[in-house]
């Protein structure tokens, strides 16, 4: 009897289980049979390549190693086949890069600038190999960088929460501490002194990218000391800011789209990264020769990687019209390069 | 006033998973069983919790799949540390690693790997209209998600069902003698496999309140390691409802009060806050030395 | 028509006999003794009838009722109550909870209030003092015990079986039991009481039934009773033939010596009080007595495991009263301990580490911390040879092995030490005949080799053939010593039963 | 007692035999699970297999994932010896970890060869210390080590996020990750094979297999910790202390779990971050049940699942299976071989219902 009772159960066990793949079934199936399978390019030259990347985090964090993840998806479409490798420790990065220039892969993504001294050190063994870093400050031979400007996203979410705060209390919750978060708090202190240089900035970090509970907790925290206007800067934890500034009443400035949906009555807009812009741009200039080892190019919001999103219902609460020009007129200095966001001062 | 309201929210909101999954592991402990996997458990639970809701467009078929994801889980713990007689710290081991990585998997194929959430029913806030109008109180209590109205209802019951009823009494003198119940014509393995389904249940409803009240979808590895502070709590709460209750209030206390540390000005590093709640369970464990309702066979299979 | 008739019962646990076509019948409302010594099959057969197990041949009727006992459930329906030697109680919760723990007819929610009024009410019938809402733990053993007796009263027992029930009650707890048995009688009850405790069946019992080795020897009404002698006689059974020739021995010094030793356990009972003896070389001194009188506290304190309270044991002229056991087993003392499965042996381990147990402290066996396995080897099979073990070799798990040989790797090891005190504790037990002469020749080879030897058994017969001196202990004292050859077994059965010296009169 | 069936059960080439068939019962129903989830189980166990044994730099790595498993394996298996259960091993390893980077990234002045010797051995001293602390809070409180393992390895691991964002942070480096500076030159651990990441932990790590089989086979110290384990109350009959031996044990154990944190850091990290240490610690545990913690067990299941773990990087970069599969294959495997008991459970039940009446009959005789 007892064992008829546990079969049933398991049997449910699996048909949950079952139900859920079966609803994403098809499409899931056809995602794997295309990355084995050929595409229809055009060029010679983009047939055949094999591109590999190897990533810090989780492809479903919805923020930098998805977007990533993206950018790898548009190479696929260029024609490539395309490889990937999640949650990578440093230490075993060395060993990734051998495995797929092993596997001959033609040229080497590096998703974090944590990985650059042991690219550094290795490139040079596989010289068949063209690496590239996001986020590095280094080149060599075989080996280059690409910069995302955290600092222009994080200067424009500081304009933003500067025209939004009534306060003058803003509040910038980020991940780790790590570069490109830093370089994103650093252009949102500028932002907001930009705007207005007596307004208080509190940040603090979660000391994770995936605890979401930790993000909300820190934003109803911030709520509590008198913020009035918050922005994420945590990957995959940045929904909780949303949803922490949601549940305590406060404003924020979200760093994607997607995260509007959290944050219905109290989300502003988002400033939006898409480093996928950089991987294809960049993968292009790679399939050209173009990639020099002159300076590190910089993609921010002149190459469309950071954007300003759609202004949502919550803004007309707060924002003038006025001040929407306003920032939008930042933007296009930002575009134009009028206005440089430094990363240098501290 | 509204920073103590909003202070004793944070609280209720991170004691919430605590203390569900830790109802059901007194109960389970007080009948013999040591769950380590109760982590892995809560994670099947947040996973099929979002899956149910998400595929069934409706938040109580994701709970019912929770429910059901969870138990199942526990009951195969159950059958190997029951009914083959398995060691249970082993047990809860494999459930854990098994678990975590299966979610993973699962969660993939089921949601992809998408910017765009699954629009997944989640729980709704209740007002309760008397309640509400009560100043603190009202703030505090009304205006919650249901799975914290059921942690706080369910401590007078799981107390009352533990101490005044006929099946509490057989749960209590299962894990403290099972040998006197045999002779009794209890079956203990019976009793053990009962209370290892309610705790399942209750984990179920912990993990699905992670997913869906506290957060609006499912990450990967997204209980970390409240399970384990689960089990914790049932230790410092000396295997009482009330003493979980206390338990987990301390343990979100404790992460309130880091968050609430770094917005201040006050600069001790939060990770001791985070290292506090552990270091008062081993400091109640060391005193409960004479006075502790640790069941005499915790962990010890019965072997007729 | 007898109220409860076993018929022809037997019992076979793999090769042993533990029951051999007993036949028992008892009145409705009586008193009714079974009578034996340890490992004469009275357990057994009442574990039979409590539905613990199944025998393999026989029938039980109760009231006429052929019954067919498969578990404790169902003889408990029967109205067969069953209060055990280690009480079925649950020391955390109260007396209320452990009574109605498991009844059939319990609602959903507990109604302890009125169950406890019902159980007031039917203490108060027996005269029995009782706090329902007291914790278990909190009680004394002579409550513990009422507690077990209202447990199977509240079923509804018509039969209530009491195993041993005074050997671990004080003699005051024990005169309240018997209070309430005579009225538990009046009140209809029948009762069979297990005891080999002679006194005590004169005191209380109607009828008694006589078991030796498995077998019914014979019933007797007890006021049919003319000298509780007579019963001795039954329950000791008939000397067994003497094969082992006693050797007069040069008796040298002493080489254990007690001062007035006490010992008080954890819940401060007074388990020794004032013991002094010596061993000398070249002897056996006998510790007789009812188990459960202060033995096994005796020898732990001696050796070490337990440190007496007052008083001092010399070893071989040294003081070791607050040695620990590892240091005194290195004085040259044997202990061959009681329990061999719980204590003598690891059961994982192989017959060589079995054997080391004791000196792989020691050269040639240990060299500065390893262990020399080649010398271990030879000492092992030096002793397998010496002590006849059969074994296919030294590696195998000494789990695999007989009781019997189990018994020779303990008493090998402890003897190959050459021992100059040995501490024996029912080295024979569960042993078969062979086994056992062996066991007991070695014993005898200890003590001429100069050897004094500390012989703790329950077997009179055992002591009669290997000692010189026998001590009797009664209730943790040493109330007569006996020199083997000037006393009878009758003598000693009286002794051990505290007939023949009123020791609790002495007492009070 | 002697029974036929209950020997060949416990003999070490049926254990073999046993754990091989889990092995491949579990990759048969994590075949089914990965087939039923879209992937290719045939292709990714085929890259599995490359990425653990295929080439002479894959082997490496294997060598390289299973040395800190031999040696988190065999810490928790000489706790078990003494019948604790040690599930601290990664806050001991934490704990090494932390003690030897802070000698590793001091003491420029020191000989390559002393400067690594001091750091392995403030690796060691660190786990024992805190392992020790276990063994010490059961011998006086009676506190369960089953818990106070699990507290103190979140108390270890916030220790390391605390250091490496505070005071041990780089602060020089070329980018501002938490982590400290990189341990010296003269405090790397000899690479083995030139090219590849195997070092002379590896070497440790077996020598350290051997050490296990002799401290406890053919040591008197080792010898009186495997009677507590075995048999509590035999132990207190011959003399051997129970809290002085369960201490001994807690701080070995610790300390080799501090050995494979100093390992990790000298030879493969080179540097103290957070959470380095992942699942070690349970894996450990894992390849400890799975070896039945013999010696040899422990040597081939740490290879077991070292090269799981360094094949599955292939597995997933290659065949695009997820990482987090590799963890559906242990768990099962450890299910599977627990799954043991299912006839040893139904011989045992009979033997010690045997034994029980045997007890009773002994309770009937003793009073």
């Amino acid at each position: 009897m007892k064992k008829i009772k546990m079969f049933a159960l398991s049997v449910l066990l699996v048909c949950t289980g079952l139900l859920g793949t079966a609803c994403k079934g098809s499409d899931n199936s056809s995602k794997t049979a295309e990355a084995a399978g050929t595409s229809k390019a055009s060029g010679i030259d983009k047939k055949g390549q094999k591109v590999g990347l190897i990533l810090s985090g989780s492809i479903s964090d919805k923020s930098w190693n998805y977007t990533a993840y993206q950018g790898l998806q548009l190479i696929e479409k260029e024609g490539a086949e395309v490889f990937y490798q999640e949650n990578v420790a440093i230490s075993d990065c060395a060993d990734s890069i051998r495995t797929y220039a092993e596997a001959g892969m033609n040229l080497i993504y590096i998703s974090s600038d944590s990985y650059q001294d042991v690219v550094a050190e290795n490139a040079s063994n596989y010289p068949d190999v063209t690496f590239i870093i996001i986020n590095g400050t280094e080149q060599g031979t075989n080996y280059y960088s690409v910069q995302i400007s955290d600092e222009e996203q994080g200067f424009l979410l500081g304009v933003i929460a500067a025209y939004a705060s009534d306060a003058k209390k803003a509040g910038f919750v980020g991940g780790m501490e790590i570069t490109p978060i830093i370089n994103g708090n650093k252009g949102f202190e500028q932002g907001v002194k930009y705007v207005n240089p007596e307004i208080e900035i509190d940040s603090a970090m979660t000391g994770d990218f995936l605890d979401v509970t930790a993000a909300k907790e820190q934003t109803v925290a911030f709520a509590d000391a008198g913020v009035d206007v918050v922005v994420p800067m945590a990957d995959d934890a940045s929904i909780g800011v949303i949803e922490g500034a949601q549940a305590s009443g406060i404003y924020s400035v979200g760093t994607g789209d997607g995260q509007k949906g959290k944050g219905p009555d109290t989300m502003l807009t988002a400033v939006n990264k898409d480093t996928s812009v950089a991987y294809l741009a960049s993968y292009k200039q790679f399939l050209d020769g173009k990639l020099s080892g002159d300076s590190i190019p910089k993609y921010g919001a002149k190459e469309g990687v950071v954007y300003l999103g759609e202004w949502l219902p919550a803004s007309d609460q707060i924002l003038s019209d006025d001040d929407k020009e306003k920032i939008a007129d930042v933007f296009k200095k930002l575009e134009s390069k009028e206005i440089s966001v430094s990363i240098d001062q501290s | 006033m509204e920073l103590l309201n909003s202070v004793i929210m944070t609280v209720l909101r991170m004691a919430t998973p605590i203390l569900l999954a830790g109802l059901g592991l007194v109960v389970s402990e007080r009948a013999g069983i040591l769950n380590i996997g109760t982590e892995g458990v809560m994670l099947t639970g947040a996973l099929f919790g979002a899956i149910g809701s998400w595929a069934g467009k409706s938040i109580w078929i994701g709970v019912l799949c929770a429910v059901v994801g969870s138990v199942a889980v526990n009951l195969i713990i159950a059958f190997f540390s029951i009914t083959l007689k398995a060691d249970q710290t082993v047990v809860g081991t494999a459930i854990n690693i098994l678990a975590g990585g299966l979610t993973v998997t699962v969660n993939r194929s089921v949601f992809g790997i998408g910017t765009d959430n699954a629009d997944i029913p989640l729980f709704q806030k209740i007002e309760i209209p008397v309640i509400k109008n009560i100043p603190i109180i009202g703030a505090i209590f009304s205006n919650q998600t249901i799975l914290v109205y059921i942690a706080l209802i369910s401590v007078p019951i799981v107390s009352a069902v533990l101490y005044k009823t006929n099946v509490g009494l057989k749960i209590r003198s299962v894990g403290e003698n099972p040998r006197a119940c045999d002779t009794l014509g209890i079956s203990v393995d019976r009793v053990r496999y009962s209370t290892m389904f309610f705790s399942g249940i209750m984990s179920g409803l912990a993990g699905i309140y992670i997913s869906l009240s506290q957060m609006s979808s499912f990450t990967e590895g997204m209980v970390a390691g409240r399970g384990f502070i689960a089990v914790a709590a049932v230790v410092f709460g000396n295997y009482t409802p009330r003493g979980v209750f206390i338990a987990a209030l301390v343990f979100g206390m404790a992460d309130s009060l880091k968050y609430r540390m770094q917005a201040s000005s006050y600069h001790v590093p939060y990770q001791f806050w985070l290292m506090v709640p552990y270091i008062i369970t081993i400091f109640a464990l060391c005193l409960y030395r004479k006075n502790s309702n640790k069941p005499a066979c915790s962990a010890k299979p019965y072997i007729r | 028509m007898e109220f409860l008739q076993m018929n022809h019962i037997s019992k076979q646990f793999g090769n042993v006999t533990a029951n051999k076509d007993v036949t028992l019948s008892i009145k409705k409302g009586e008193i009714h003794a079974l009578l034996g010594e340890n490992g004469a099959g009275k357990s057994t057969l009442m574990n039979i009838l409590y539905g613990m197990y199944r025998q393999t041949e026989g029938e039980i009727y109760l009231d006429g009722k052929k019954l067919n006992l498969s578990s404790p459930q169902k003889a408990i329906s029967n109205g067969i109550g069953m209060v055990h030697q280690h009480f079925m109680l649950i020391p955390a919760q109260s007396v209320i909870e452990n009574v109605v723990l498991g009844l059939k007819d319990n609602k959903t929610v507990l109604d302890l209030k009125s169950a406890a009024a019902k159980l007031k009410k039917l203490a108060e019938t027996f005269h029995m003092e009782i706090n329902p809402w007291e914790k278990v733990s909190n009680l004394s053993i002579g409550e513990q015990q009422r507690v077990e007796i209202l447990k199977a009263l509240f079923r509804g027992a018509r039969l209530l079986i009491l195993d041993e029930p005074t050997a671990v009650l004080t003699p005051q707890e024990a005169e309240a039991l018997f209070d309430v048995l005579r009225k538990l009688k009046i009140e209809g009850c029948t009762i069979i009481f297990i005891s080999h405790k002679l006194k005590e069946i004169m005191a209380v019992c109607d009828a008694c039934t006589v078991l030796r080795k498995g077998e019914t020897i014979k019933t007797i009404w007890v006021k049919d009773i003319v000298d509780t002698r007579e019963l001795a006689e039954l329950m000791v059974g008939k000397t067994v033939e003497l094969t082992i020739k006693k050797e007069k021995t040069e008796v040298g010094k002493p080489v254990l010596i007690l001062q007035n030793v006490s010992y008080q356990n954890k819940k401060k009972v007074q388990v020794l009080k004032d013991i002094s003896f010596q061993v000398h070389e070249g002897e056996i001194l006998g510790v007789c007595g009812v188990d459960g009188n202060g033995q096994s506290e005796l020898i732990h304190c001696i050796t070490g495991i337990k440190q007496a309270s007052k008083g001092i044991i010399m070893i071989n002229g040294t003081d070791t009263t607050r040695e620990k056991s590892r240091k005194i087993m290195s004085r040259g003392v044997a202990h061959i301990p009681e329990d061999r499965q719980k204590y003598g042996i690891v059961q994982e381990m192989s017959i060589k580490e079995n054997m080391i147990l004791m000196s792989y402290l020691h050269k040639p066996l240990s060299r500065f911390g390893f262990l020399q396995s080649k010398n271990i080897e030879n000492y092992t099979k030096r002793i397998c040879d010496e002590f006849e073990i059969k074994a296919q070799n030294t590696d195998e798990k000494i789990m695999n092995l007989s009781g019997g040989n189990q018994q020779k790797v303990v008493v090998g090891r402890e003897l190959s030490r050459n021992p100059k005190l040995l501490i024996a504790v029912h080295p024979d037990r569960g042993l078969d005949i062979g086994a056992a002469k062996y066991i007991q020749r070695e014993i005898i080879n200890t003590k001429k080799k100069g050897g004094g030897v500390l012989l703790v058994s329950s077997e009179l017969d055992e002591l009669m053939d290997l000692t010189d001196r026998i001590m009797v202990i009664y209730h943790g004292q040493i109330i007569e010593t006996v020199s083997t050859e000037k006393t009878s077994l009758k003598e000693l059965g009286e002794l051990m039963m505290g007939i023949k010296n009123n020791v609790e009169e002495k007492n009070a | 007692m002697k029974n036929g069936k209950n020997k060949t059960l416990y003999d070490p080439l049926f254990s073999l035999i046993y754990a091989a068939l889990s092995v491949i019962a579990a990759l048969i129903i994590a075949g089914l699970v990965m087939k039923i989830m879209g992937y290719r189980p045939l292709n990714s166990y085929r890259y599995l297999l490359q990425g653990s044994f295929g080439s002479i730099n894959s082997l490496c790595e294997t060598a390289v994932k299973t040395t800190p498993l031999i040696l988190t394996a065999v810490a928790f298996s000489t706790a078990f010896k003494s019948g604790m259960i040690n599930l601290g091993a990664t806050g001991q390893l934490y704990m090494g970890a932390i003690c030897t980077t802070l000698i590793a990234t001091n003491f420029d002045q020191l000989p390559r060869g002393i400067h690594i010797t001091i750091s392995l051995l403030a690796g060691i001293a660190a786990g024992a210390l805190f392992g020790y602390l276990v063994g010490l809070l059961k011998s006086v409180f009676g506190a369960s080590e089953l818990i106070t393992t699990i507290m103190l390895n979140y108390v270890a691991a916030y220790l390391v996020s605390f250091l490496v964002t505070g005071p041990m942070k780089d602060t020089k480096g070329s980018n501002s990750n938490p982590q400290s500076c990189q341990i010296l030159e003269s405090a790397k651990l000899p690479l083995f094979v030139p090219g590849s990441r195997l070092n002379i932990g590896f070497l440790i790590a077996l020598l350290v297999i051997v050490l296990y089989f002799l401290f406890f086979w053919h040591t008197s110290l080792g010898y009186g910790i495997r009677v507590i384990g075995l048999n509590e109350n035999t132990g207190k009959y011959a003399g051997i202390s129970k809290n002085l031996n369960q201490g001994i044990a807690m701080a070995i154990s610790g300390g080799l779990a501090g050995l494979a944190g100093a390992i990790e850091i000298l030879g493969v990290q080179t540097r103290l971050t957070q959470a380095f240490a992942g699942d070690l610690g349970f894996e450990g545990i894992a390849a400890a049940l799975l070896g039945s913690n013999s010696p040899i067990g422990i040597l081939f299941s740490s290879l077991l699942f070292g090269a799981m773990s360094s094949g599955a990087g292939t597995m997933e970069m290659l065949a695009k299976v997820p990482n987090a599969f590799i963890s559906v294959i242990q768990g099962l495997i450890i299910l599977f071989i627990i799954g043991r008991n299912l006839p040893a459970g139904k011989i045992k039940e009979v033997l010690i219902k045997k034994h029980v009446i045997k007890e009773e009959e002994a309770i009937g005789i003793i009073e």
